[in-house]
């Protein structure tokens, strides 16, 4: 009994209860909707919004907010095929040095946060500004649909039926929810969101968790970035856009404080499913612009007094 | 024995909010020299009034943005509110409304959305971030169904009267500025600050905390509907699509003017420098014939720059 | 002599090229063109100076980017309207000081210009949708694919479309997408909409690279391909011919730029053009695939398959 | 004074917290021209009967009465018409705001619907001045100093001019010249006929200023009585329910070893140019008038804020800690005085606080050791006798626990020196002793302990020796002998003589 109602008051499974529910109704109401292909399919559009957002978690339980992920995704994108050496066959080296950049542009975030003393939404929006200007000079001169193997690998390939995007995320899933819940910098990243300067008084340092969490998130924006690229084979600029504010939303879908200091990664998955599983519901009504797009606005806000309710201050 | 209790309270409070501004200030002042340098037509009458219709939009969803996020909210609903502003506007004064129904029903447009999404946040305690995005889609929706594209007409003379070769557009900003002085001078005004600050010490001390949030998003939703109805009587028109960028370009003038994210901290006219700073780098970087990607580079150094310098300089003043 | 120019103007003249957005591809390549051309009028001693503004999407931004034009007394500008009506006024403020205005591409709607250049968008719509008529013999279920919503030239195409439609009630439309020109979007949707609907023969996608999106979800779900329209995107012809896919396809030529450039010099050099230049709109199909798939190398993957262009077609264009 | 009728009234009142009954059936009554003192150890229910009594919470059974009538659901707006105002500590001031707008805030004086800065100036001046708040009144609230914020919220409460006036420990962040004028006002207000409740931890006000008591404890009142006749001693027993001990350890005979911080020509924020040098085993008292560097001073030592020196010496390393971690490092830790902002993660756990500078050493092959936490936590909660659930957030606490909490969680690192910032404000008496005794121990372990207080008896009683600071300067070192109340209040008023100079 105890369990239960701690459950319910739980709010990463109360967006998964969310989730099931929505699905279920959905599918029994709407043709083609619970064919098995099409929740892989919505899954797999997740695995993107879940993997950006999970540097996004990790941001805002920081305290901070990434507004460069949507820039960093389209860097990656764009470069990636641009940077994977021929001599490579397996493609790998292209991974590797455009996760770099993407890690490297995270740390950018980081270190002008922490040095600069500029906070991290203008820093992060100030960093979109820059990655914008590159890509100006980089993108539509050349090539930028993708031959590297192992990105078209990601994007492509089912092993076990499961789609590979699917199965980073897991991986990613697994590697964020034990940062948060099972590694020493998990708590300090929520201490510092609830309460900075206790935090730097007990020992907690401000300046490495900062310039750790923003890598991070550059680094997962990258993983998405490539992600993304494989599911297209083509990266254009405008392709990281639609990640910002989903990767947002997703992350306060599931519970967490925008402000910081309280919440989970487990949250941010049953959230990013929602996202794309109500972008999929409206994409099948048929009716007028303005009409889905009141339909999505007041979908998101119905979702939310479900899921959203225990995430009250 | 207050020391300055000779002076009067109210002006030296004002100053006191002034302090820490001053690196802001002086990054500006600086932009505006340099671009007064490169286009001397700045100091006509003409010129000086197209500069400043051309910054007053944003100056507006500036302070409309800054309102919320004082209030430790934060809207992502401020660019459809403009276009809907827009293509009611668009749509209404050459109707059976006239001009002056029109800037009512812009008016009663822009203050109900706002006190709906307001008591959606505070009555359901919703975080605002997410109420506010499912906002935008359902208002960029009804914009969409008023005007499918863009369109409309507003009359000839009340574009020439806003936005013509007169300075109107700035005394208005500088009307609304007064008012906003007016309201803070109100217990409710200052209810935005303590409520934003410390929600719960001011529940304490006697401030309507749910009443202020309320007020505060219905105040932001009126300056964003109005801002609309500038935008169309600048253009001529409505359209539906008209305000998208403003939302994050919002957020970054008042952050840039130091507004802070967790309520209570900032001033209105540090945001307004900031929106002015973002609007006079345009100008700025166009005489100095810079190319799209300096552009970009350039704007993304000075949105650093004149928060990490001042900051620097603060911080190493301390060190010595 | 032509629309709007007056005063003092010699060559070799300065142009103001007022871009709405700089990086989607199909801009790229057009801003390409416009370099290229402005190359061979400068080594003609024609122009001195090309001054390039990126508004970042911003409508807002790029009327104060055409009113810095203005301010600096450019000869000519040439632009792309990040809305069909909000431009409106700075325009024909611009064209009052006598400065050369070429529109093309997204018009705008007031005629105070040198001269607009562009395809039609309702032909392009009403062409596509023909060929869909014929190709499924008058009846079958048929999906549209438009541009963003709000914007006038995904409004054009969609109404050039529907009297064809409404003439052909054999014709179904299941249901209609709004997204970015782009492939990821368009893919996205139109995955969603193969699972809710079994049955599909027609999908009129209305420009960019929305076909390109569209054919790789067919592929993807394993679905039969079915007959599409589309835009020259090199992507969806190569997927056309990969796939033998029932195609058509038109041409929005990025060389719009060029020409529009070449008009404001003659113009300037007193001229007379067109008030309107109305490129045609060429056809695409199975007999003339190979010509353009010919020269894909020469452009970017995500690039577009613009015809050739040179003097005398511009000359001819300007004469008509 | 005759039988008067209670201006302010709780009936049998309950109150429990997710199922925890915190009051069970409590009475008091406030009579006009009486203050009336309020006990009870930490977690007694004293904060809790106050919220009740002020309509900041509602009670679960039991009633309120306002001059006798019973009131419905009662909120703050309410309270404050009847005339009740409470002194919360620093929890209801708005930092951005200025002095004046914090005091007027909530009953500002209006003029056609603006407030009027011209009367909230004179209004507040008038209050300031009761309060002795010298500082300008366009200061922002958060350019002030605890005990100063503590002294604006006094004002606060006298603006509404109250009838019922309640202070929930309102001298623990105050300098004992600050203590004085409020026990001055006291006196005056309750000439005036207004009803005080007063809650302290510090005995001796009580029996200076009080004239009744009521008397916490499990939840019940065990006493409520005049206070004539009762000594420390007995209102002692009353709070604790048995005969305790001498609240101060016996110092026993101490031999100072190592020296740990040795420091010349010591720059941080306003501390300039001092020499101090101290050794394990020693207690240093840091004493003065309130923010006279205090802070600074041991915020220098700990990394906290940039500092600079001569020649520095600290835990056998030569040069001062560059950060936080550093000084942790070198055995170093710091409890500071404002629990609430600086100590503790408020909204989190008591678990999560207490691990939180362990975390790091508590891991194995970098993940968390759940059970080595879970029983480093249960270790810590025994020993500072926290009690109840660690998985309950910190601000559930009663304010003495808080305490507890941030004091504790340096335990584990074994520090060698523990700067440590008021760490009895607030904290009952019981709880008082065992961390004297805590720190005694600590000393005989050989750690050395620096304790700046604003609690001179504590400087007392308790330091081995005492350094005063004046104006960012060393005023005076004194002694073992030295060591006196009037020696150090002398030396931090500027008025000794005696012994000046260097610290050794
Ligand atoms: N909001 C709350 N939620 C849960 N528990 C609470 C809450 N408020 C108080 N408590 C609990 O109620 C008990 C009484 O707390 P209260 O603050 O009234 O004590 P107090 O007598 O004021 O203590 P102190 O002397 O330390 O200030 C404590 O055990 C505290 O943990
Ligand atoms: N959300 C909350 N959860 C738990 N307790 C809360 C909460 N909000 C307020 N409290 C109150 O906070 C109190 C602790 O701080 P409070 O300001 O009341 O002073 P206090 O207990 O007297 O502490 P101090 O000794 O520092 O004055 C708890 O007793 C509880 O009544
Ligand atoms: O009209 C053009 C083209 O159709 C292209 O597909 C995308 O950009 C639009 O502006
Ligand atoms: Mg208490
Ligand atoms: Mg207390």
């Amino acid at each position: 009994m105890n369990i239960i109602r701690s459950a319910f008051r739980n709010p990463p499974f109360l967006t998964f209860l969310l989730v099931a529910l929505v699905w279920i109704i959905a599918s029994f109401t709407l043709r083609g909707f619970g064919a098995y292909g099409h929740l892989r399919y919505l899954l797999e559009l997740a695995a993107v919004i879940g993997i950006v957002a999970a540097g996004q978690t990790l941001v805002i339980l920081m305290g901070g907010i990434d507004l460069s992920v949507g820039a960093v995704i389209t860097v990656t994108a764009i470069l990636l095929p641009l940077i994977s050496p021929a001599w490579d066959p397996t493609g790998l080296a292209g991974i590797a040095a455009a996760l770099a950049i993407a890690t490297g542009i995270g740390l950018m975030n980081g270190a002008g946060a922490t040095y600069l003393r500029v906070p991290p939404i203008i820093m992060t929006l100030a960093m979109a500004t820059f990655l914008q200007g590159l890509l100006v000079i980089v993108a539509g001169g050349s090539a930028v649909t993708v031959s590297n193997p192992a990105v078209i690998l990601l994007g492509q390939a089912r092993p076990l039926g499961i789609p590979s995007g699917i199965i980073l995320w897991l991986a990613v899933a697994v590697v964020v929810l034990l940062l948060v819940h099972r590694m020493p910098i998990g708590a300090r990243f929520l201490a510092l969101g609830a309460n900075p300067l206790a935090a730097r008084l007990s020992g907690v340092s401000v300046t490495r968790n900062t310039l750790i969490a923003h890598t991070l998130s550059g680094l997962f924006a990258g993983l998405a970035g490539i992600l993304v690229l494989g599911m297209n084979r083509q990266g254009y600029v405008g392709i990281g856009d639609p990640y910002l504010l989903t990767s947002i939303a997703a992350v306060v879908l599931g519970g967490t404080s925008i402000l910081g200091g309280r919440g989970t990664y487990a949250g941010t998955i049953p959230g990013a499913i929602l996202l794309v599983t109500a972008t999929a519901l409206i994409t099948v009504v048929n009716a007028s612009p303005g009409w889905r797009s009141i339909m999505f606005g007041t979908l998101i806000l119905a979702l939310l007094l479900v899921s959203g309710r225990e995430a009250r201050r | 024995m207050n020391t300055n209790s000779s002076s009067r309270l109210y002006p030296s409070i004002q100053m006191r909010r002034n302090r820490g501004l001053s690196g802001l200030y002086l990054v500006v002042a600086a932009f505006l020299i340099l671009y007064a340098m490169l286009f001397p037509g700045i100091l006509s009458i003409g010129g000086f009034s197209k500069f400043t219709q051309n910054w007053f939009p944003l100056a507006l969803v500036t302070m409309a943005q800054a309102l919320l996020m004082l209030n430790g909210g934060i809207t992502l609903a401020i660019g459809p509110l403009v276009s809907l502003g827009a293509v009611i506007a668009a749509t209404t004064m050459e109707g059976a409304l006239g001009v002056s129904g029109g800037i009512l029903a812009v008016a009663a447009a822009g203050l109900a959305v706002g006190a709906a999404t307001g008591a959606i946040v505070t009555y359901l305690r919703l975080p605002a971030i997410i109420v506010t995005l499912a906002g935008s889609f359902i208002i960029s929706g009804v914009a969409l169904i008023l005007l499918p594209r863009p369109g409309g007409i507003v009359p000839d003379w009340l574009s020439t009267v806003l936005a013509g070769h007169t300075p109107v557009a700035f005394l208005m900003l500088l009307a609304i500025l007064a008012l906003w002085k007016l309201f803070l001078a109100t217990p409710l005004g200052l209810g935005i600050y303590a409520a934003g600050d410390n929600p719960v010490g001011a529940f304490r001390s006697g401030v309507p905390v749910e009443r202020v949030k309320v007020t505060a998003f219905a105040l932001s939703g009126l300056l964003a509907a109005l801002t609309g109805l500038f935008v169309a009587a600048q253009t001529g028109s409505g359209d539906p699509v008209i305000g998208t960028p403003f939302t994050l370009n919002s957020i970054a003038a008042a952050v840039l003017g130091g507004v802070g994210f967790l309520g209570g901290k900032g001033t209105m006219r540090g945001a307004i420098c900031g929106s002015l700073l973002l609007s006079v780098m345009i100008n700025v970087m166009f005489f100095l014939g810079f190319p799209p990607v300096a552009q970009y580079v350039a704007q993304g150094l000075i949105i650093v720059g004149a928060v990490a310098v001042p900051e620097l300089l603060c911080a190493w003043r301390a060190r010595r | 002599a032509a629309n709007c120019i007056k005063g003092d103007r010699k060559a070799p003249f300065t142009i103001g090229w007022a871009n709405i957005y700089s990086v989607p591809t199909w801009m790229k390549q057009t801003e390409g063109t416009i370099t290229a051309e402005v190359e061979e009028l400068k080594k003609a001693g024609l122009v001195k100076d090309l001054m390039i503004t990126d508004a970042q999407g911003n409508a807002q931004t790029q009327i104060q980017h055409i009113q810095s034009m203005i301010d600096a007394n450019v000869d000519a500008i040439v632009v792309i309207a990040g809305s069909s009506t909000a431009l409106d006024r700075v325009i024909s403020d611009a064209c009052d000081k006598g400065i050369a205005v070429v529109n093309f591409d997204s018009l705008v709607n007031t005629d105070k210009v040198t001269a607009k250049i562009n395809t039609d968008s309702n032909e392009w719509g009403a062409t596509a949708a023909k060929w869909m008529v014929s190709q499924l013999g008058g009846k079958g279920k048929i999906i549209v694919m438009n541009g963003p919503a709000g914007i006038s030239v995904s409004d054009d195409r969609r109404k050039g479309a529907q009297p064809v439609l409404d003439a052909n009630p054999g014709i179904q439309v299941i249901t209609e997408t709004n997204t970015e020109y782009n492939v990821a979007p368009a893919q996205e949707a139109m995955t969603s909409l193969l699972f809710a609907n079994p049955e599909i023969d027609g999908v009129l996608s209305l420009g960019g690279a929305l076909s390109a999106g569209s054919v790789l979800a067919f592929e993807r779900q394993g679905r039969d391909q079915v007959p599409t329209t589309g835009e020259n995107a090199r992507q969806f012809l190569e997927l056309w011919k990969e796939k033998g896919l029932k195609g058509w396809a038109t041409m929005q030529p990025n060389w719009l730029g060029a020409l529009s450039v070449y008009t404001a010099v003659q113009a300037l050099q007193g001229k007379d053009v067109p008030a309107f230049v109305k490129v045609p709109l060429p056809v695409i199909d199975d007999s003339s695939i190979g010509g353009y798939l010919a020269r894909a190398d020469k452009f970017p993957a995500d690039g577009y398959i613009y015809s050739d262009y040179d003097k005398a077609l511009f000359d001819k264009l300007l004469t008509k | 004074m005759t039988e008067e009728n209670p201006l302010l009234e709780a009936r049998q009142v309950f109150k429990g917290f997710f199922g925890n009954p915190v009051l069970k059936g409590v009475d008091i009554a406030l009579l006009p021209g009486r203050v009336h003192a309020l006990l009870g150890e930490n977690g007694a229910g004293k904060s809790t009967l106050i919220n009740l009594l002020s309509g900041a919470l509602q009670p679960d059974g039991g009633s309120i009465l306002v001059d006798g009538k019973p009131v419905g659901r009662f909120s703050p707006a309410e309270a404050r018409k009847a005339g009740i105002a409470v002194v919360q500590q620093e929890l209801s001031l708005t930092a951005s705001l200025s002095i004046a707008e914090n005091i007027g805030l909530g009953a500002f004086p209006r003029r056609f619907g603006l407030i009027d800065y011209r009367a909230l100036h004179r209004r507040v001046q008038e209050v300031c001045g009761m309060v002795g708040l010298t500082e300008p009144l366009d200061m922002p609230v958060a350019d002030l100093a605890l005990g100063r914020r503590q002294m604006v919220e006094i004002a606060k409460a006298l603006f509404r001019k109250p009838r019922v006036l309640i202070l929930d420990e309102p001298t623990s962040s105050l300098s004992a010249h600050e203590a004085g004028v409020l026990a001055r006002l006291i006196e005056a207000l309750r000439g005036r006929g207004m009803a005080l409740l007063y809650i302290s931890h510090r005995l001796n006000e009580v029996q200076a200023l009080c004239s009744h008591v009521t008397v916490l404890k499990d939840g019940g009142v065990t006493a409520d009585q005049s206070l004539s006749g009762i000594d420390g001693e007995g209102l002692v027993r009353l709070m604790v329910g048995r005969e305790t001990g001498d609240l101060f350890p016996s110092r026993g005979a101490t031999t100072p070893g190592v020296i740990r911080i040795s420091v010349e020509g010591f720059s941080a924020g306003t501390v300039r140019d001092i020499a101090f040098s101290a050794r394990a085993g020693e207690i240093v008292g840091i004493g003065g008038l309130v923010g006279q560097g205090q802070e600074d001073l041991l915020l220098g030592f700990y990394g906290a804020i940039p500092s600079s020196a001569v020649r520095a010496e600290v835990s056998g390393k030569s040069g001062l800690p560059a950060d936080v971690g550093e000084a942790n490092a070198a055995g170093i830790v710091y409890v500071p005085a404002d629990r609430k902002h600086e100590g503790l993660v408020l909204s989190h756990s008591i678990a999560s606080n207490l691990i939180l500078p362990s975390l790091g050493r508590l891991a194995a092959k970098g993940l968390r050791d759940r059970r080595a936490e879970t029983g480093l936590v249960a270790k810590l909660a025994h020993r500072l006798t926290i009690k109840g659930d660690t998985a309950r957030p910190v601000q559930a606490l009663s304010g003495g626990n808080q305490q507890k909490v941030a004091l504790a969680k340096w335990l584990p690192l074994d520090p060698s020196v523990l700067l440590l910032n008021d760490p009895t404000r607030g904290v009952d008496i019981e709880t008082k002793r065992e961390i004297y005794l805590m720190l005694r121990a600590f000393a005989a372990e050989g750690r050395l302990v620096i304790l700046a207080s604003s609690d001179t008896p504590e400087l007392v009683h308790l330091c081995d020796r005492v350094v005063v600071l004046r104006e960012g300067r060393v005023a005076a070192v004194l002694s073992q002998d030295d060591i006196s109340e009037g020696a150090i209040v002398g030396a931090a008023m500027g008025v000794s003589t005696t012994a000046q100079g260097e610290a050794a």
